[in-house]
């Protein structure tokens, strides 16, 4: 469990520090579902089964899809073709 | 290593590093992305906050009580701050297609200058006497170097 | 300047979390109010899932605000992004695949969301997780379709009634010389369909409410022109 | 008394279906806000009325406080909820385009404000926080022009970044005592926070619950968003608002966080406030942002009252405050038709000659020139910082004075303008009726309060006395004592 928990934890936060350093923003945003869906994990971890529904709803699936609707119609979805 | 300590290094992580994204990001998404992060790891603290390895979730199965259940407040109170985060970042989002449409910019620094610009146009005095004068002044230098 | 500040900035954030650290004693206290929630929950509000217990029971008026922010948020989004105008660019069709899927995902989705929502006091889910997959499934064929959109009228409809409903169920505890916002109704048998009182029908006034304006919010974006 | 809970729940229920009730009629669309606002106001005066001495505790839900979410309110809570029903009914959202979406807006604004100022609860105070924080980027960014868009992104970063610090210092305080009853922190605190957890997570809230307040460093949305936010929403934001967020921070430190480095820290963030904001405001050149960067140093008088310990410290810092919510609405009502440079208001004094009136009156009451309101509130604070005989504290006595003579010097700058003969510019444009009136009013009542000033002092003095109270607080409330 430790190990599992080390792992997801040491992804997550990668994943974070990726989410501001890649250029791409498509790539960033990939970054930022990792990080979401980690969060969910460890959410399950700590008995919050609820909790982890709505990160998983809400944080992996909608706000990547809000992300995603921006980034298209900010133009910044092919930044390097 | 203790988990409640990787815990906790991940919820302070993800704070450090979305006030970083904050503070030192130049692009409005990113900086929309740190807000996010820095969310998402104040949800993770709150939950953490009464956490006790052990523990089971806080629901009654087949009428089965189990001996020593998680604290169901913070879980509440992270769907809820979830849930707000949700709806500020589709608010923010939606700013941030309107700002780009104005000023064809999501750079925070050209953002700021065209703002300078827009309310020195609108109360008619010229820009350099503005309050951020000596700002922009550096801010020119360093386009310039 | 600017760079400067925000170092020193972080820096302070960094020494502050450094000091919380260093101090804080993981775990060592008891959580004071959850243990009593546990134990009194089952009895005083009688839903088998307690974080339910805890978001519309004890912390019901914190729910009603966080519908009011998705509310204002979606409000404050019409504002800023406006109707869309007439001929703007949309996006390219999406294809077969997509809009077949859209199709067979459209009723999948409204009944895992309904399930999902009238569960919410059973197991784990509830309003916010059904309201969010009721919102997928009204907006994915939207995203199947670009020409198409969505009924915005019927959306503020919606919108407005769930949330004058959660009020409403809240004022008529007052009616009867209550506290705003008491349960009402039987609590009946813990664990089946029909228990907790009023507040499975507060859950789905918070699924409708979530669902519509996360929808709405959703379709005000995607329905603004693309800029390329 | 559990009428209370319509002070928040009436214009909520109201906002839901203002949209609906538009589509039927647009005559109930017009009025419907108004007159909610007319009730919840009246409401909250006769709850005022039979409060006295006593405060009450409402106990949402039927769940014995601090398992439930209680409201809290003694007279300075239903005194702030009261100005605000009535601060957003006399600067009502008049103008723009989507005017239904704007008056809903307000609506939530009363709501959220009234619930801001009633919560006795920690979680919830942050809820109706973002609230307000959310309705105020909606009625901002109703101005619909590029300069609003940018400046409400970039105060919502600023505030979003604060909320997420205040939510981190509520999970700290969670942590270290298990509950958020505020009257059951109370019971707690002195064993479980008066540690560097406890200043970690005070800390953490100042800046969180600061933003709104323009606390020093948190503060730089302030000119950005006066400049370009709709007036009326401005005075909103300056005047009542921004009370409120102060409001919150004092009922922690009464309550909750007792250690002195709590107060140290609001002290210098308050000095810091006084200076810059005086100092940007002395050298702005135009109305709006000059009024935006006085408020800041307005604000930072207050939060050096606040860090006054005891009930010395709430009467000195609410006389201000009360000033403050009457002076800055007015003055943001002024410069509706004022926007323009501070050169360009040659002339005004001939072309509105009672709007030049109120602004010299306004100004003169800000510097705190006697026998004004103003005067009175700020000897009260200097008084009594110089009785607290520390140097901090007599550092800040003489900032504020320093802080004075700079008011004195940029505001009747702009009031001498009014006076110049500039032949080449022609003179501003007449202030509108509806504004002017407004203005008028709230300058009446400023004017009229010379003439109770005792009464009022003592008036004051009471509330003060009542909300430094924390056993009070805790007898009200009364929360079970749990294993």
């Amino acid at each position: 469990m430790e190990l599992l928990v080390l792992v997801i934890v040491i992804v997550m936060l990668c994943s974070a520090i990726a989410v501001l350093l890649l250029k791409d923003f498509l790539a960033a945003l990939a970054a930022f579902s990792v990080v979401s869906l980690g969060l969910s994990v460890l959410f399950v971890i700590l008995r919050a089964p609820d909790v982890a529904m709505t990160e998983a709803a809400i944080g992996a699936g909608l706000s990547s899809l809000l992300f995603a609707l921006a980034l298209r119609r900010l133009g910044l979805w092919h930044l390097r073709s | 290593m203790d988990t409640n300590l990787i815990f906790h290094i991940a919820a302070f992580g993800l704070i450090l590093i979305g006030s970083a994204g904050i503070v030192l990001s130049t692009h409005l998404v990113r900086i929309i992305f740190g807000i996010a992060l820095l969310e998402a790891g104040a949800n993770l603290l709150l939950l953490l906050a009464t956490y006790r390895e052990g523990s089971s979730a806080p629901v009654i199965v087949d009428g089965h009580i189990p001996v020593i259940m998680a604290d169901p407040v913070p879980q509440a109170l992270v769907l809820t701050a979830i849930v707000i985060g949700v709806g500020i970042l589709a608010l923010a989002l939606s700013l941030a297609l309107r700002v780009q449409r104005a000023y064809g910019t999501l750079d925070l620094r050209e953002v700021r200058q065209r703002l300078e610009q827009d309310i020195a146009d609108e109360a008619g005095i010229e820009l350099p006497s503005s309050i951020d004068a000596p700002q922009a002044v550096v801010k020119r230098q360093e386009g310039h170097a | 300047m600017r760079r400067i500040s925000s170092a020193l900035f972080l820096l302070g954030l960094g020494l502050l979390i450094a000091m919380i650290f260093q101090t804080m004693e993981f775990g060592s206290v008891a959580p004071l109010v959850g243990q009593a929630i546990n134990a009194t929950a089952a009895e005083q509000v009688g839903a088998a899932n307690f974080v339910t217990s805890v978001v519309l029971g004890y912390r019901g008026f914190d729910t009603l605000l966080e519908l009011t922010i998705l509310f204002t948020a979606a409000t404050a989004g019409g504002l800023v992004l406006g109707k869309p105008r007439a001929g703007a660019a949309r996006d390219p069709d999406s294809g077969f695949i997509l809009r077949a899927g859209a199709d067979l995902f459209f009723p999948l989705l409204l009944v895992v969301g309904l399930y999902i929502i009238l569960h919410g006091h059973l197991t784990p889910g509830g309003g916010f997780q059904g309201g969010v997959i009721l919102a997928a499934a009204f907006f994915i064929p939207i995203l199947a379709r670009p020409g198409t959109s969505m009924d915005h009228r019927l959306v503020s409809i919606i919108e407005g009634l769930a949330g004058a409903g959660f009020i409403l169920i809240g004022l008529l505890a007052m009616l009867g010389g209550g506290d705003f916002l008491t349960p009402l109704l039987d609590k009946g048998e813990l664990g089946a369909l029909l228990s907790a009182g009023s507040l499975p029908l507060l859950y789905i006034a918070v699924g409708l409410k979530v669902g519509s304006e996360l929808a709405g919010l959703l379709a005000h974006l995607s329905e603004t022109e693309a800029s390329d | 008394m559990n009428k209370l809970a319509l002070l928040v729940a009436l214009p909520l229920i109201t906002a839901f279906l203002l949209p609906l009730i538009n589509r039927a009629s647009a005559f109930a669309g017009r009025w419907t806000g108004p007159l909610i606002l007319v009730v919840t106001s009246a409401l909250g005066i006769s709850l005022w009325t039979q409060l006295g001495d006593n405060a009450v505790a409402v106990e949402l839900g039927g769940f014995r406080p601090p398992l439930g979410i209680t409201l809290y309110a003694d007279q300075m809570a239903i005194l702030f909820a009261v100005a605000v029903s009535l601060g957003t009914l006399l600067l009502w959202p008049n103008g723009g385009e989507d005017r239904v979406r704007q008056w809903t807006l307000a609506l939530i604004l009363a709501a959220s404000g009234s619930g801001l100022a009633l919560s006795g609860d920690l979680f919830n105070i942050y809820v109706f926080y973002e609230l307000v924080a959310v309705v105020s980027y909606g009625l901002i960014a109703a101005r619909a022009s590029a300069g609003s868009y940018a400046a409400t992104l970039r105060y919502l970063v600023v505030s979003s970044f604060g909320a997420a610090m205040a939510l981190t210092g509520i999970a700290l305080v969670y942590q270290a005592t298990g509950t958020l009853n505020l009257a059951q922190l109370a019971q707690l605190a002195p064993t479980q926070l008066n540690n560097l957890q406890g200043l970690a997570a005070f800390v953490l809230m100042l800046i969180g619950f600061g933003v709104k307040a323009e606390l020093f460093p948190v503060n730089t949305w302030v000119p950005e968003v006066y400049a370009t936010a709709p007036t009326r929403v401005s005075g909103l934001l300056a005047g009542v608002v921004s009370k409120l967020a102060l409001l919150i921070i004092v009922r922690l430190l009464v309550l909750v966080f007792h250690q002195p480095e709590a107060l140290t820290v609001m002290l210098v963030l308050g000095i810091m406030g006084v200076i810059t904001g005086e100092l940007a405001a002395w050298r702005a050149r135009d109305f709006k942002r000059m009024i935006a960067f006085s408020s800041i140093g307005q604000l930072g008088i207050m939060f050096i009252a606040f860090a006054i310990p005891g009930k010395a410290g709430i009467f000195a810092g609410l006389a201000v405050a009360l000033h403050h919510l009457v002076v800055k609405p007015a003055l943001f009502l002024l410069a509706e038709r004022w926007n323009g440079s501070l050169s360009s208001l040659a002339g005004a004094g001939r072309t509105s000659p009672l709007a030049a009136a109120l602004f010299i009156l306004l100004a003169l009451s800000l510097i705190g020139v006697p026998p004004l309101p103003g005067f009175w509130a700020k000897l009260l604070v200097l008084v009594e910082l110089s009785e607290q005989a520390q140097p901090l504290y007599y550092l800040g006595a003489f900032v504020i004075l320093a802080g004075a003579a700079l008011e004195a010097n940029y505001l009747f700058r702009v009031a001498s303008r009014f006076y110049d003969k500039d032949k080449d510019q022609k003179a501003p444009a007449a202030q509108r009726m509806p504004d002017l009136a407004t203005a008028s009013l709230l300058c009446a009542v400023l004017a009229g309060s010379i003439f109770v000033l005792t009464p009022l002092a003592a008036q004051i003095e009471g509330i003060a006395t009542q909300a430094a109270d924390a056993t009070h607080y805790i007898q009200t409330v009364n929360p079970e004592t749990l294993p």
